[in-house]
C-alpha cells in the first residue's frame, strides 16, 4: 500500500546512550591528548594500529561478536553508537575498520570454527586487519566480471588474478578474495568463492596505487599462482557472490556513509558564529545530517532485526555520499579559505575534503549503480 | 509506523477515504465520517472530549490525510487546537475548532472579551477558535468575521477578526508563540511527507503505464535514476518527520531539535520532490485535471507555512554546543 | 580538435546599444504609466492585444520582416536586443509572441506568396496572432507521434486530429498544424505536413486546459474534419518534420529560456540590500544570468550568421531554463515570503514563478530530450 | 575564438604542446620552446620587449596551456608580470618573470630597496619578480628568498621574502591592488574553462572507450545525461571567460563586471564539472596516474584564487543599478 521504502525511525535504549556518552568521554580524552587529530575520511586513510588496539581494549571492537571468539555481546545498534562517535571525532580507524566492519561477520557468518578461532579474536583486540580483493581492472561498476581464478590442486587452492582499489592491503594481515572456481566468466553470478589469505605471502604481490591526494591508501594486488591451504575457503564454495551480496547491507548504510566530512563541518562551524550565510549554511548541514543519521540508524535497526534492507541501504548511501561532497563545496565555497595539503585547521581539513570528494560517490557502489538498485525495488526495472 | 494498531488505523481511515472527489475547499462529507468515527480528534485526551491514543496514532491520520490531498482540518483542529485545549486543560466545542497562529488580546469590559487579527487556517469553516491571548491565557471563542484568503493549493488561510468578542472559556495557562511555532511545524512535516509520498506513487504509476518513443517511461534509464533520487527524498522526509513525531511524543530532551529538523527536512525536499513529480509526469501532471498538482501546490505551500527551511536552519544553526551534540541530541 | 560546442562571444555594435536604450526607455515610460504590471513567465501567459499593437506601432514586432510584407530589415541580433528588455521588464508580450518568433521566420521561409502577403504585416503591426498545434494526447516529448491527419479532398485539405497544450489557441488569428498527409504514424519523420488554418473556424474546437496556476493559457484544440483551402498548407508537403526542426533552433535558444522568472530576481533585489545571505544570492544569480546571456547572445549571433546552432541552442535552454527554477526556489527560500496569487509584489510574483516552474523544464523540449540532443552532437549516441 | 589568426596561433602551440610528458613542477623544456617562438610573451607590447598581439591571442595560448595541464608560469608572466611592466612602461628582464599578488615596501636607504613577504605563484622558478608598493609604484626587484607553497595541483605558490633587496626598476604608476585582482581573476577564468575542457575530452574518450555491464559506458542513458550536462556547463565557463577577455581587450564599460561574472561562473562551475567528470571516469579518473587529476586538482585550486565565486557574487551584488542593468553592462 504504501510507495516508500519501509523505515521506522529507531529511538536509542538507555544503554546506547550511556556507552555514548563514555566513547565521547573517551574521544574528547585522546584528542586533548594529542592522540590523534581529526580528520575528513579517516575510516578510510588514517590507520593507527596502537589507536586499534586502544580501542580494543575499551571493547569497541568487534563488539557484537560472541564472547566465546573474545567478543562483548553488544548489539548492533551499540555497535552503530561507538561507530558514529567515532567517525564524527574523525579519529584514526581505517586499520581495523573492514576487520571490524565487514569480516568479523562475514566469518562469523560463513567461516568455519577453525576460521572463527583463528581471526575472530584478533579482530576483537584491534590487532588483526583485513583487506577486501574484489574489484578488478576493466571492471568498473560491474563486480560480477571477476577473473581471478582459483584451482583446486593437491596443494591447496591455487589463485591467480589481480584486485584493483584494494584498501589498506599494505597492512592487513589477511585479505578476502573473491575469485572464480568454476564456470566461465559469463556466468556472472554463479561459480564464484571466497578465500581467505593470510598475509604476506611470497606469491602475492601489493603495489601502491597513488591517488590524486598524493597519498597510498589503495593496492593492485597481483596473485600469482598464490597457494594457499584447502581450508582457505570462506563459506560454500561457488556462494561466493550471494555471501558478497549480504555484506552489502551492512556496507552500504553504515555511518561512514555520510560522516565522511563531518570533522571538515565541525571544525568550520566552530569558527562561522558571526557570519550569517555560513550559519544558515551550517544550520542547513546539521538539518541533512540530522535525517540521515536517522536513516543510517533505522537502516541499522533494520538489519539488527534480521531483515535485509538492501534497497533503503543503497538510497541511504545515495544521499549520504553526496551530502559528504556537499559539505567539502559548501565549507569551501563561504569560507574562501584555500585549502592546503597538510596544514593544520581549516585549510588541511578542506584539502582532504576536496581531494577525497570523488570517492564518496564512487566507493560501494556508483549513485547510479545505487539508484538502479532503488529503482529495482519500486518495480520499475 | 509499522505496528498493528497503525495499520488498523491505516485501513480504517483509507476506507473512510476511499472514493472521494470533492471540489469544495472543505469536503464535509469526509469531516462527518471522520467525526462518526472520532479519527477527528485522535490524539487528543477522552478527558477534554478527544477520541483518545498518542501522538503518533494522530500523525498516521495526519500522513493518510495529506497523502490524499483530503480537504479537512485534521491538522488544524486535532494536532493544534486539541493539543492547546488538552494544554489549558478545557473542553473541545461542538462543530469545527481551529486554532490562531498570532496571539490575540483579551480584555475585561461586560464580561472577558477578544480582540485582534488572527492568522486561522480553515478559519472560514471554523465554529470556534483556540486562540493564546498577550496575557499568556488559551482561550476559545466563536468565528464571527472572517477575511478569506488561500494558499498555493486552495487552503483556507483565513485571518479571523475578532472585534470585542465575548469568549467562550479561557484558561491561565501560558502558551509561549513558540511552541505553536514548534506544534505547527511538526505537523506540517507530517503533510509534507505524506503529500511527498503522494508524488512519489503517482509517479510510479505514471511510469509504469506511460509511454514514449515505444516503450514505457519506466525502462528509460534517466527516468529510473530520476524516480530512485525521489524515492530518497521522500524517504528522507518520512523518517524524519517519523522521528520528531517520536520525540515529541516521548518529550525528548532533543525534541525540539527534532522538530526543526525535520521541518527543514520536509521544507527543503518539497522542491526536489516537486520538481521531479513533474519532470517525470511531464505536461499530463501540469493539468489542473491531474491529482499530481493537489500533492505539489500542497508542497509548495506547508513549506513555507510555520518556517520554512531557512527560518529552521537558522534555529538549528544558534542551538547550543557542537553541531554533533547537536545531531544526537534529538532522542534522549 | 576541441571538443566543446562551438561558440563565440558577441560584442553588440552601437545601433544594437542604441536600440537597447530606447526599448529601456519606452518601457520605463510604459510601466510608470501604469501600462503593465511586471509579470514571471508574461511572454506565456500575459497577452495583452493593446500593448502588442503598440509595440506593432513602435517597430518592434516582425523586426526582421523585409520591408515588402511590413517589416523593417532589422537584424537578428537587434531583434534579440528588443526582446530581451521586454522579457527582463516582464512586459505583457503573450499576444504576439509565437507569430514574432515563430512564424514570421517561418511563413517568410517557406509560405507562398500570398500566405506571406497575407499574414506578415498583421503580424508586424502586432494585429495578427498565432498558436501552434503540435503536442498530441499520449504523446508527450515524442512530436514525432503524430495522429493528427490531413486528407486531400476535391474541397481542400480536410484535416482530423486534437492537439494538446496549444498555447493563446483561444485568442489567436490562426493556427499552424502538423499533420500526417501521408504515409502511416509509423514513419514518424516523413509524411508529415504543416498547414495554416485561420481561426475560428467551424470544425475546430478549442477547449481550455486549466493548469494548476488556475489559469487558462493552454488549449486543446479538437479538428473534426476541418476543410482549409488547399493553398494552406506551409511549405512542401511532406517536409513538415524538417520545417518543424528547423524551427527549433530559434524556439529553444531565445533569451525567453532563461528570462522567465527574471521580475521576480527583480523585485526581490531591489529590496535585500542589507541581507548578506540575500546579497549573496543575488550576485549568484546575477553572475548566472550574465553567463547565460552571454551563452543566449552567442546563439542568436550563430543563427544570424547563417548556422544552425541545434546542439547549442538545445545546451543553453538546458541551463537556461534550470535558471529560472533556480531563481524562484532561491527567492522564496531566503525570502521566507509566502507566495499568493494574485498579490502585489513579491509575493505575487512569487506565486506565478512557483505555479510555473515545472513548465521551464518541460516546455520546448524537456531537459532529458534536450540533453540527448546534446550528448548527440558530442557523438555518444 | 574562431577566427584564422587564433587557429594559427592554436596549432602552432598544439604542436610545441605535443608529448609532452614533464613530472617537474616547472617544464623547462616546454618553457624554452614558448620562448623560442615568443608564444611566452603574446599579448605584451613589443616596445617593452613583448611579442605584441592583442588579449585574445594570449587567452588561447593560456586556454590552450591549462588544456593540457602544462607547467609553465604563462599566466603569470606575459598575462600579470607583461601586463603590469607595459602599465608601468618598464622593460621585461631576460628569465622568467612573474607578479606577486601582495604589495610590498619600498624605502630607500642605500638606493632603492624593497622588503615585504609577497605570495608569488611560481617565485622559485623566476628570475625577477614584479610587485605593486605601497606608495604606488610598480617595482621590479630579483627573487632570492622562497618559501615554498602548492596548490592542491602541485603548482608553486609561493612566498618571496624580500628583505631589503635592491630594485632593478621602478616606474611611478599607481596600480590599485583591486586591478591586480582582476587581471588574476580573468586569467584563472581563461584557465579555468580550459581544464574544464579537457576534462571534456577526457570524459569523451572515457565513455566511448570504456565497457560495462557488457556495453560501452556511452549506450547508458544516465551516462549521456551526466555528458550532456558536463557540456553545458564546460561551454558556459568557455563562454563567459571568452566574452571577460573580449571585454577587457576592448575596455568596454562593464568589463569589470564581466571579469567578476566570468570568475564566478567559471569558479562555481569547477565543482560541477569535476565532479561529473570523476563519476564518469569511475575509480581509474582517481588514480594519480590517470590525466583527469591533473585537469581537475586544477580546477579546484583555480576557482580559489584570486576571488572563489562567493567573493565575486558578493562584489555584483554590491555594482550599482538594477540587476538587468549589470547583466547587460557587461559589453559596452
Amino acid at each position: 500500500m504504501t510507495s516508500t521504502i519501509d523505515l521506522v525511525a529507531h529511538r536509542h535504549s538507555t544503554a546506547e546512550h550511556e556507552l555514548r556518552d563514555e566513547v565521547r568521554q573517551f574521544l574528547g580524552d585522546q584528542r586533548a591528548a594529542g592522540a590523534f587529530r581529526p580528520r575528513c575520511d579517516a575510516w578510510m586513510t588514517a590507520a593507527d594500529p596502537a589507536f586499534s588496539r586502544l580501542l580494543g581494549s575499551r571493547g569497541w571492537v568487534g563488539m557484537t561478536l560472541p564472547g566465546r571468539y573474545g567478543g562483548h555481546d553488544r548489539t548492533p545498534l551499540e555497535r552503530f553508537v561507538v561507530v558514529e562517535e567515532l567517525l564524527a571525532a574523525g579519529a584514526p580507524v581505517a586499520a581495523h575498520w573492514i576487520a571490524d566492519r565487514q569480516m568479523a561477520p562475514s566469518i562469523l557468518r560463513n567461516g568455519t570454527e577453525a576460521q572463527r578461532q583463528r581471526y575472530l579474536p584478533g579482530i576483537v583486540k584491534g590487532e588483526c586487519f583485513f583487506a577486501i580483493g574484489m574489484s578488478e581492472p576493466d571492471a568498473g561498476s560491474d563486480l560480477a566480471a571477476v577473473r581471478t581464478r582459483a584451482v583446486e590442486t593437491p596443494r591447496g587452492w591455487e589463485i591467480t588474478g589481480t584486485k584493483l582499489w584494494t584498501t589498506g592491503a599494505h597492512f592487513a594481515h589477511a585479505i578476502v578474495v573473491l575469485a572464480r572456481t568454476d564456470g566461465t566468466p559469463g556466468d556472472r553470478h554463479t561459480g564464484l568463492s571466497q578465500f581467505v589469505v593470510d598475509l604476506p605471502h611470497q606469491a602475492v604481490e601489493i603495489r601502491p596505487i597513488v591517488t590524486i591526494d598524493g597519498e597510498h591508501h589503495f593496492n593492485e594486488v597481483v596473485f600469482d599462482r598464490a597457494v594457499v591451504p584447502a581450508d582457505a575457503l570462506l563459506g560454500d564454495r561457488g556462494a561466493g557472490w550471494r555471501q558478497v551480496i549480504a555484506e552489502l547491507g551492512h556496507e552500504r548504510s553504515g555511518p561512514e556513509r555520510f560522516l565522511s566530512t563531518f570533522p571538515l563541518l565541525e571544525a568550520w562551524a566552530a569558527q562561522t558564529s558571526d557570519d550569517p550565510v555560513a550559519a544558515r549554511e551550517v544550520g542547513r548541514l546539521t538539518a541533512r545530517a540530522w535525517t540521515l543519521r536517522q536513516l543510517s540508524l533505522a537502516v541499522a535497526a533494520d538489519l539488527a532485526a534480521g531483515r535485509s534492507p538492501e534497497v533503503a541501504a543503497a538510497l541511504v548511501k545515495d544521499l549520504g555520499s553526496r551530502f559528504e561532497g556537499d559539505v567539502v563545496e559548501t565549507v569551501r565555497r563561504v569560507a574562501g579559505a584555500e585549502p592546503r595539503r597538510g596544514a593544520d585547521g581549516l585549510a588541511g581539513l578542506l584539502a582532504d575534503g576536496v581531494l577525497h570528494s570523488p570517492a564518496f560517490t564512487l566507493r560501494g557502489g556508483t549513485n547510479e549503480v545505487l539508484r538502479s538498485v532503488v529503482a529495482r525495488g519500486l518495480g520499475v526495472r | 509506523m509499522s505496528d498493528e494498531l497503525h495499520e488498523e488505523i491505516r485501513a480504517a481511515v483509507g476506507a473512510i477515504l476511499k472514493g472521494r472527489d470533492s471540489q469544495d475547499d472543505f469536503d464535509r462529507s469526509l469531516w462527518k465520517d471522520l467525526c462518526d468515527t472520532g479519527f477527528h480528534l485522535l490524539g487528543v485526551p477522552e478527558e477534554i472530549g478527544g477520541s483518545g491514543g498518542g501522538l503518533r496514532d494522530l500523525a498516521v491520520v495526519v500522513d493518510l490525510l495529506a497523502f490524499h490531498g483530503a480537504r479537512v482540518p485534521v491538522a488544524e483542529s486535532a494536532f493544534l487546537a486539541g493539543w492547546l485545549l488538552a494544554r489549558a486543560g478545557l473542553s473541545i466545542p461542538d462543530g469545527v475548532v481551529v486554532a490562531s497562529i498570532d496571539q490575540a488580546r483579551v480584555h475585561r469590559r461586560d464580561g472577558l472579551r477578544l480582540s485582534g487579527r488572527v492568522r486561522t487556517p480553515w478559519g472560514r469553516h471554523a465554529g470556534h477558535v483556540v486562540t493564546t491571548a498577550h496575557d499568556g491565557n488559551v482561550v476559545v471563542s466563536p468565528v464571527s468575521a472572517v477575511e478569506r484568503q488561500e494558499n498555493l493549493a486552495g487552503e483556507p488561510r483565513d485571518v479571523v477578526v475578532l472585534d470585542n468578542v465575548e469568549v467562550t472559556a479561557v484558561a491561565p495557562v501560558g502558551v509561549e508563540p513558540d511552541e505553536i511555532l514548534h506544534r505547527g511545524a511538526l505537523v506540517r512535516a507530517v503533510q509534507l511527507a505524506g503529500a511527498a509520498r503522494a508524488v512519489l506513487a503517482s509517479a510510479r504509476r505514471h511510469v509504469a503505464q506511460r509511454e514514449q518513443f515505444g516503450r514505457p517511461l519506466a525502462r528509460f534509464q534517466a527516468v529510473q535514476q530520476h524516480l530512485a533520487a525521489l524515492a530518497a527524498e521522500v524517504t528522507a522526509m518520512r523518517v524524519s518527520a517519523d522521528a520528531a513525531v517520536l520525540a515529541v511524543e516521548a518529550s525528548d530532551r532533543g525534541a525540539a531539535i527534532a522538530v526543526a529538523a525535520a521541518k527543514a527536512t520536509t521544507s527543503a525536499g518539497a522542491h526536489v520532490v516537486a520538481g521531479i513529480g513533474h519532470q517525470l509526469h511531464g505536461a499530463l501532471g501540469y493539468s489542473a485535471e491531474h491529482a499530481l498538482g493537489a500533492a505539489t501546490t500542497r508542497l509548495w505551500s506547508w513549506r513555507e507555512e510555520f518556517g520554512n527551511e531557512s527560518y529552521w536552519h537558522d534555529r538549528l544553526a544558534a542551538a547550543e554546543g557542537s553541531v554533533w551534540s547537536v545531531v544526537t541530541g534529538g532522542d534522549r
